[in-house]
């Protein structure tokens, strides 16, 4: 297996490339903006669930063949005005709507914290988020419900299993209006919900939805931080972990490469 | 050089927790003749030149796509303020 | 281009020698002028003016320190300067880790400014030292935040806390670097005077070490990143000759804003330039900007400089030369290209969508010179801006009150119920949990944080492949440095040595942050001195060099000063991050042992704090006992003899216990008396004290014998105290109380939000 | 409810960064026309009953104290606006 942590961002053909790895032959396409922070983590998280990492760039008008894209979390354009807003107009969002959109084999597309506000913006997925109704940053291990286990990235999970993974974000509040809240959870939509107490004040304590099609789904907090014992949160759904040793999140990236293999 | 101002507010029927944040505050510091608090954005775009029909049209653009979002927030103004007025 | 100034050229610096210039405004003394008059032969340009005087501030030039800080230097020995890289000098010291990584680290005041503006002061200290780890040619890789503020009541604390803590998080959270520990400590003497110290660590490559000189004669000087402004400059209105009598300069910024996201595409982009071998120097643009970039690249390379002013992009294009020259806009790094790379350069610029321009040259004359649209503003050798400022033998004497204040120790009144006494110190300011600070602070961005707060020491994997990484921790502690500042810093020290050894890394490298009062105070120049002697010796006999810091004077308001806070960063490594050990105890059964001895050391304890006495002597250091135990606790990480470790210090046994009972929400079974019977003292003291060079584990049954024998070979004190307990979910000290975690939790968790919402 | 606005834009010399960053992205979504942005706030304050001198002093007081940071934003307007007006 050839592990690379480029010390520098941007575009790089081929971010890893797990030889061993029976998944290796799927491509998950990682978008950098300016301002993404957790890209390299997500390349790393592909990599650690047996696939292979793209990075994308932005201002890129090319998917490279890639088979799903993930939007990783940061602060694209400094989330200045709204977190998203800018990065929604990037060349690339241009592709990925394009693909992302139609029918049964569209792209699968996972945006992650920033990811999800971006969706969002791009109206690939219905409402908005605001600010944490506490209005700070939080950091925090937070406990979700898998709602749908049936979209691209939770079928490794069971209905409604637990997991724990790092929230943080200072504009996680998701808020729609009620119709369009009814139309998530009466479409099974809702993909994921916060357990033991709602951290940011999220409509009807969701913490991640899909589009209809199943293939676009967004989630506030970040799976790409327990994927790896030792780097993780300190606890996990499952029970008792060691030190960091969290890594409920690998189930949203295996999802994604079983399916596509298979 | 003329600026083009666009305000832009939460929309009514969306929490706003900036805003609800304040209205907490005001009575502890003794202000206590408000009912409640929004707090939006307001934009000012400088124009190096006149504002024609064509650069109002692209501020009113602006405003919509970039600047709010329709979900969460309403174009409450998109206007020409004169040099001396705020 | 049209003249909107009356500039001050150096011809008619020549031909107007009677001229008076407001160097007094400009903080320069009248033989620190005289000085200048004599270096250039002439009496200086409006521009020169402003260089000299900002470059020979206290804040650039080190005055009043730099006789002392020597001693840094003095004191190192070869087998200490075996991992460093690069030393004292350069914008941060770097240390080989070994297999061909190394580090590079520095801690960083931005205290006045966090006092005016505390969300905008505390961001761009973040950013200033992010930029210094850069310019090193490294990739940041974490940052820790060590903070002082007045007392958790006063009107004005909340403000600060809200605003400090919001910054910190709002520049370094938006940079994706994970925040890994850091100090939060309220006491009335920084009521007027917080302190905002900022540590920055960063990774790079042996080869990739980057160093801030201009060599090469004909290689191009380029100023990148943001646009500059008139921030920080407000003495610099003062050169009113300089502009249009009719006209009165626009106003300038109180403050300076940060822009995190400018600074986050910076680092891509410089590190882009790196990889790339695109850059022969760089350097960062911080106190005194271009001034300061202009003349330390230029001295410190083997040649001079021509640079053309009129070329800087500007935010504000009213600024005139002396503003541009003393803007401290944040954002900005200044580099030196070959003609070969230029396009290179660009390109990588053009990427980023980041804004450059090319100001001028390397030239072999040995001169700076610094021309505005043609005319020459400044013409000088820039070693004597940058390296030849004027340097203070500040008298210093030993306070008279010393003998008083350490004469009056400590005689505590035993606490009728010390169950009650645990629940008030865990719950008190200083003691309570840091959760509220730190949750605003992202710790899993970049994915290799192996340990963060609460944990004794912040933990970043480097390489992935091998686990490599460094363990950070600060230290420091205001009120043993006002009993004695000499033993004060040398137990500042020890504390983050020991922070990092209870982590499992081998100590390798110190960086500081020196908080003092006026160095115009006799009485705190000597504190100071005392402080840097205390430090360098301790420094010295740990076998851990100083690689860098920072000096920040003048803390204080009114007459008095802030108690002298020398915060020290200890840097360590590890083979593997994989086997750090965490601060709580988790396995039932589990041995707890406590390492070292204690005696009766109450005197500038938390427990007096909390009673209100501040007097005697700090506890007794032994650094040969220190060392030992670094090694005990190396050793148990390294042959998985024990399963957690927590240092004690400020608030003693009582804390530690308290602590990793928290960590994990598993209590234990802990006996006192034979520790009593053995040290001579009472169960109060057993808890309270804060004798140096202890730290409690817990040890797996199956590792009992060996941990033992070890000890016993290294012939340090240790015995065993109790056992790890997950049924019963308290503390359960015996004979004494009985303290259900729960309570204590809630004790510990409710201050913070208490005070701050 | 009658409403007053308080309007607080960052000072002029001071960096705006969200300002910098909307004027970096017109271009790109096609807007050309403007030669920079400055992004502020806007609050709207609602009355509980007429709006007094009183009221207004209250409003201004808040405006300087709790919705802006005199170090590095203006209070630019304050305001009663009319119902129907923005
Ligand atoms: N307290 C200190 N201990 C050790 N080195 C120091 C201390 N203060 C300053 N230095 C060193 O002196 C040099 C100049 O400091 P400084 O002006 O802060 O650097 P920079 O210009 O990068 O901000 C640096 O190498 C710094 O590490
Ligand atoms: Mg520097």
């Amino acid at each position: 297996m050839t592990v690379e942590t480029p010390l520098i961002g941007g575009p790089q053909p081929v971010a890893s490339n797990n030889e061993d790895s029976p998944l290796n032959g799927v491509k998950i396409g990682v978008v950098t903006f300016p301002g993404s922070l957790d890209d390299r983590d997500a390349v790393r998280a592909v990599r650690l669930a047996g696939g292979s990492a793209i990075h994308l760039w932005h201002g890129d008008h090319d998917l490279h063949d890639v088979d799903a894209v993930i939007i990783p979390g940061g602060f694209s354009y400094g989330d200045y005005l709204r977190a998203g807003a800018i990065s929604r107009f990037a060349p690339l969002m241009e592709q990925i709507t394009a693909a992302a959109s139609g029918g049964a084999d569209a792209l699968p597309v996972l945006g992650i914290c920033n990811g999800f506000q971006v969706l969002t913006e791009a109206h690939l997925l219905p409402g908005s988020m605001i600010k944490n109704n506490s209005l700070h940053f939080i950091c925090r291990d937070q406990r979700l419900r898998v709602e749908n286990a049936g979209t691209f990235w939770t079928s490794e999970y069971a209905q409604d299993e637990e997991l724990v993974i790092p929230l943080k974000n200072q504009d996680g509040q998701f808020v729609a209006d009620n119709r369009t809240l009814d139309e998530l959870e009466g479409e099974g939509r809702v993909v994921f919900r916060y357990v033991d107490g709602n951290p940011n004040g999220s409509r009807r304590d969701i913490a991640g939805i899909s589009n209809i099609a199943g293939n676009v789904v967004g989630l506030m907090p970040h799976p790409e931080h327990a994927v790896e014992a030792g780097f993780g949160p300190d606890s996990s759904a499952r029970g008792e972990v060691g030190v960091r040793g969290g890594t409920d999140g690998l189930g949203i990236f295996t999802s994604v490469l079983k399916k596509l293999v298979g | 050089m003329p600026r083009i101002v666009v305000d832009v507010m939460p929309k009514p029927e969306i929490l706003d927790p900036q805003g609800k944040a304040i209205a907490g505050a005001l009575p502890r510091i003794g202000l206590t003749g408000f009912a409640g608090v929004r707090q939006g954005k307001r934009f000012e775009l400088t124009v190096d030149g006149d504002v024609t029909p064509e650069v109002l049209e692209q501020a009113r653009h602006a405003a919509t796509t970039l600047l709010s979002n329709p979900v969460i927030e309403d174009v409450t103004r998109v206007e020409v303020i004169e040099e001396d007025e705020q | 281009m049209s003249k909107k100034f009356n500039i001050d050229t150096v011809a008619n610096a020549e031909a107007t020698p009677g001229q008076a210039l407001p160097w007094a405004e400009l903080g320069l003394k009248e033989n620190e002028y005289k000085r200048v008059e004599e270096i250039l032969g002439r009496r200086p340009t409006g521009a020169e003016l402003a260089m000299y005087s900002v470059m020979w501030s206290e804040h650039c030039s080190y005055k009043s320190s730099k006789v002392h800080l020597r001693q840094f230097g003095d004191k190192v020995t070869d087998a200490m300067k075996e991992h460093l890289l690069v030393g004292i000098g350069e914008n941060a010291g770097v240390v080989d880790i070994g297999d061909g990584w190394a580090v590079t680290f520095k801690v960083e005041s931005h205290n006045h400014p966090s006092f005016v503006e505390p969300y905008q002061g505390a961001a761009t200290g973040v950013g200033g030292i992010v930029r210094d780890i850069i310019s090193m040619g490294a990739r940041p890789v974490a940052v820790m935040d060590p903070l002082r503020f007045g007392a958790i009541d006063h009107p004005d604390t909340a403000r600060l806390v809200h605003g400090i803590v919001a910054g910190i998080g709002g520049y370094g959270n938006s940079l994706g670097l994970p925040n890994i520990g850091g100090e939060v400590v309220f006491d009335s003497v920084y009521q007027g005077n917080p302190l905002v110290n900022a540590l920055a660590v960063g990774v790079l490559r042996h080869e990739d070490i980057r160093l801030a000189n201009a060599s090469g004669a004909g290689n191009r000087v380029v100023l990148f990143g943001a646009r500059t402004g008139g921030d920080g400059i407000g003495g610099a209105s003062v050169l009113a000759s300089e502009s249009f009598d009719s006209s009165k300069p626009s106003k300038r910024p109180a403050v300076q804003v940060g822009d995190p996201f400018a600074e986050k595409v910076l680092i891509e982009c410089c590190l882009e330039l790196f990889k790339a071998s695109v850059v022969e120097g760089i350097q960062d643009l911080g106190a005194a900007g271009i001034s300061c970039a202009t003349s330390e690249l230029a001295s410190n390379g083997d040649g001079g400089m021509h640079v053309e002013l009129t070329n800087v992009l500007l935010r504000d294009p009213s600024l005139t030369p002396g503003e541009i020259l003393m803007s401290e806009s944040q954002e900005r790094m200044m580099a030196v290209v070959t003609p070969a790379n230029v396009e290179a350069f660009e390109a990588i610029m053009d990427k980023w969508a980041v804004e450059y321009s090319w100001l001028g040259e390397v030239t072999g004359t040995g001169r700076l010179i610094i021309e505005w649209d043609g005319e020459k503003i400044v013409d000088v050798d820039p070693r004597t801006v940058a390296h030849e400022g004027p340097v203070y033998e500040r008298p210093f004497h030993r306070p008279e009150w010393l003998d008083a204040v350490q004469a009056d120790a400590f005689r505590p009144e035993q606490p009728a119920d010390l169950r009650e006494a645990v629940l008030e110190l865990m719950a008190s300011p200083n003691m309570c949990s840091k959760d509220w600070v730190t949750d605003q602070f992202d710790r899993y961005v970049q994915g290799n944080t192996a340990l963060a707060m609460p944990d004794d020491a912040g933990v970043v994997r480097v390489d992935e492949e091998t686990g490599l990484g460094v363990a950070i921790s600060t230290d420091a502690n205001g009120r043993y440095s006002y009993l004695n500042p000499y033993e004060g810093a040398r137990l500042a020290l020890a504390e983050a040595y020991r922070n990092v050894a209870t982590s499992g890394a081998e100590p390798l490298a110190v960086t500081d942050c020196l908080n003092f009062g006026s160095p115009e105070d006799p009485e705190v120049m000597w504190q100071f001195v005392e402080t840097v002697r205390g430090l360098a010796d301790a420094c010295q006999e740990l076998g851990v060099p100083v690689t860098g810091g920072n000096v920040s004077l003048y803390n204080q308001t009114g007459g008095v000063a802030i108690h002298p806070t020398p915060v020290v960063g200890v840097l360590g490594v590890f083979d593997d991050v994989a086997r750090r050990t965490p601060s709580g105890w988790r396995e039932d059964g589990q041995a707890v042992y406590l390492l070292g001895t204690t005696a009766a050391e109450l005197d500038g304890s938390e427990w007096a704090n909390l009673r209100g006495h501040l007097g005697g002597k700090p506890p007794a250091l032994d650094l040969t006992a220190e060392r030992t135990l670094a090694a005990i606790l190396v050793n148990c990480s390294r042959d998985g003899m024990i399963d957690a470790a927590h240092d004690l210090s400020e608030g003693g046994l009582a804390a530690g216990l308290s602590e990793m009972a928290l960590r994990f929400g598993v209590g234990a079974r802990i006996g006192l008396d034979e520790v009593c019977e053995r040290d001579g003292i009472d169960a109060f003291t057993a808890l309270f004290s804060e004798s140096q060079a202890r730290a409690v584990v817990s040890v797996p049954r199956s590792e009992e014998v060996r941990f033992n024998d070890m000890c016993t070979a290294r012939n340090f004190p240790t015995m065993r105290i109790g056992v790890v307990d997950t049924e019963n979910e308290a503390l359960d000290v015996q004979g004494y109380f009985n303290l259900p975690i729960d309570q204590l939790r809630e004790a510990h968790q409710g201050t913070l939000p208490k005070h701050f919402g």
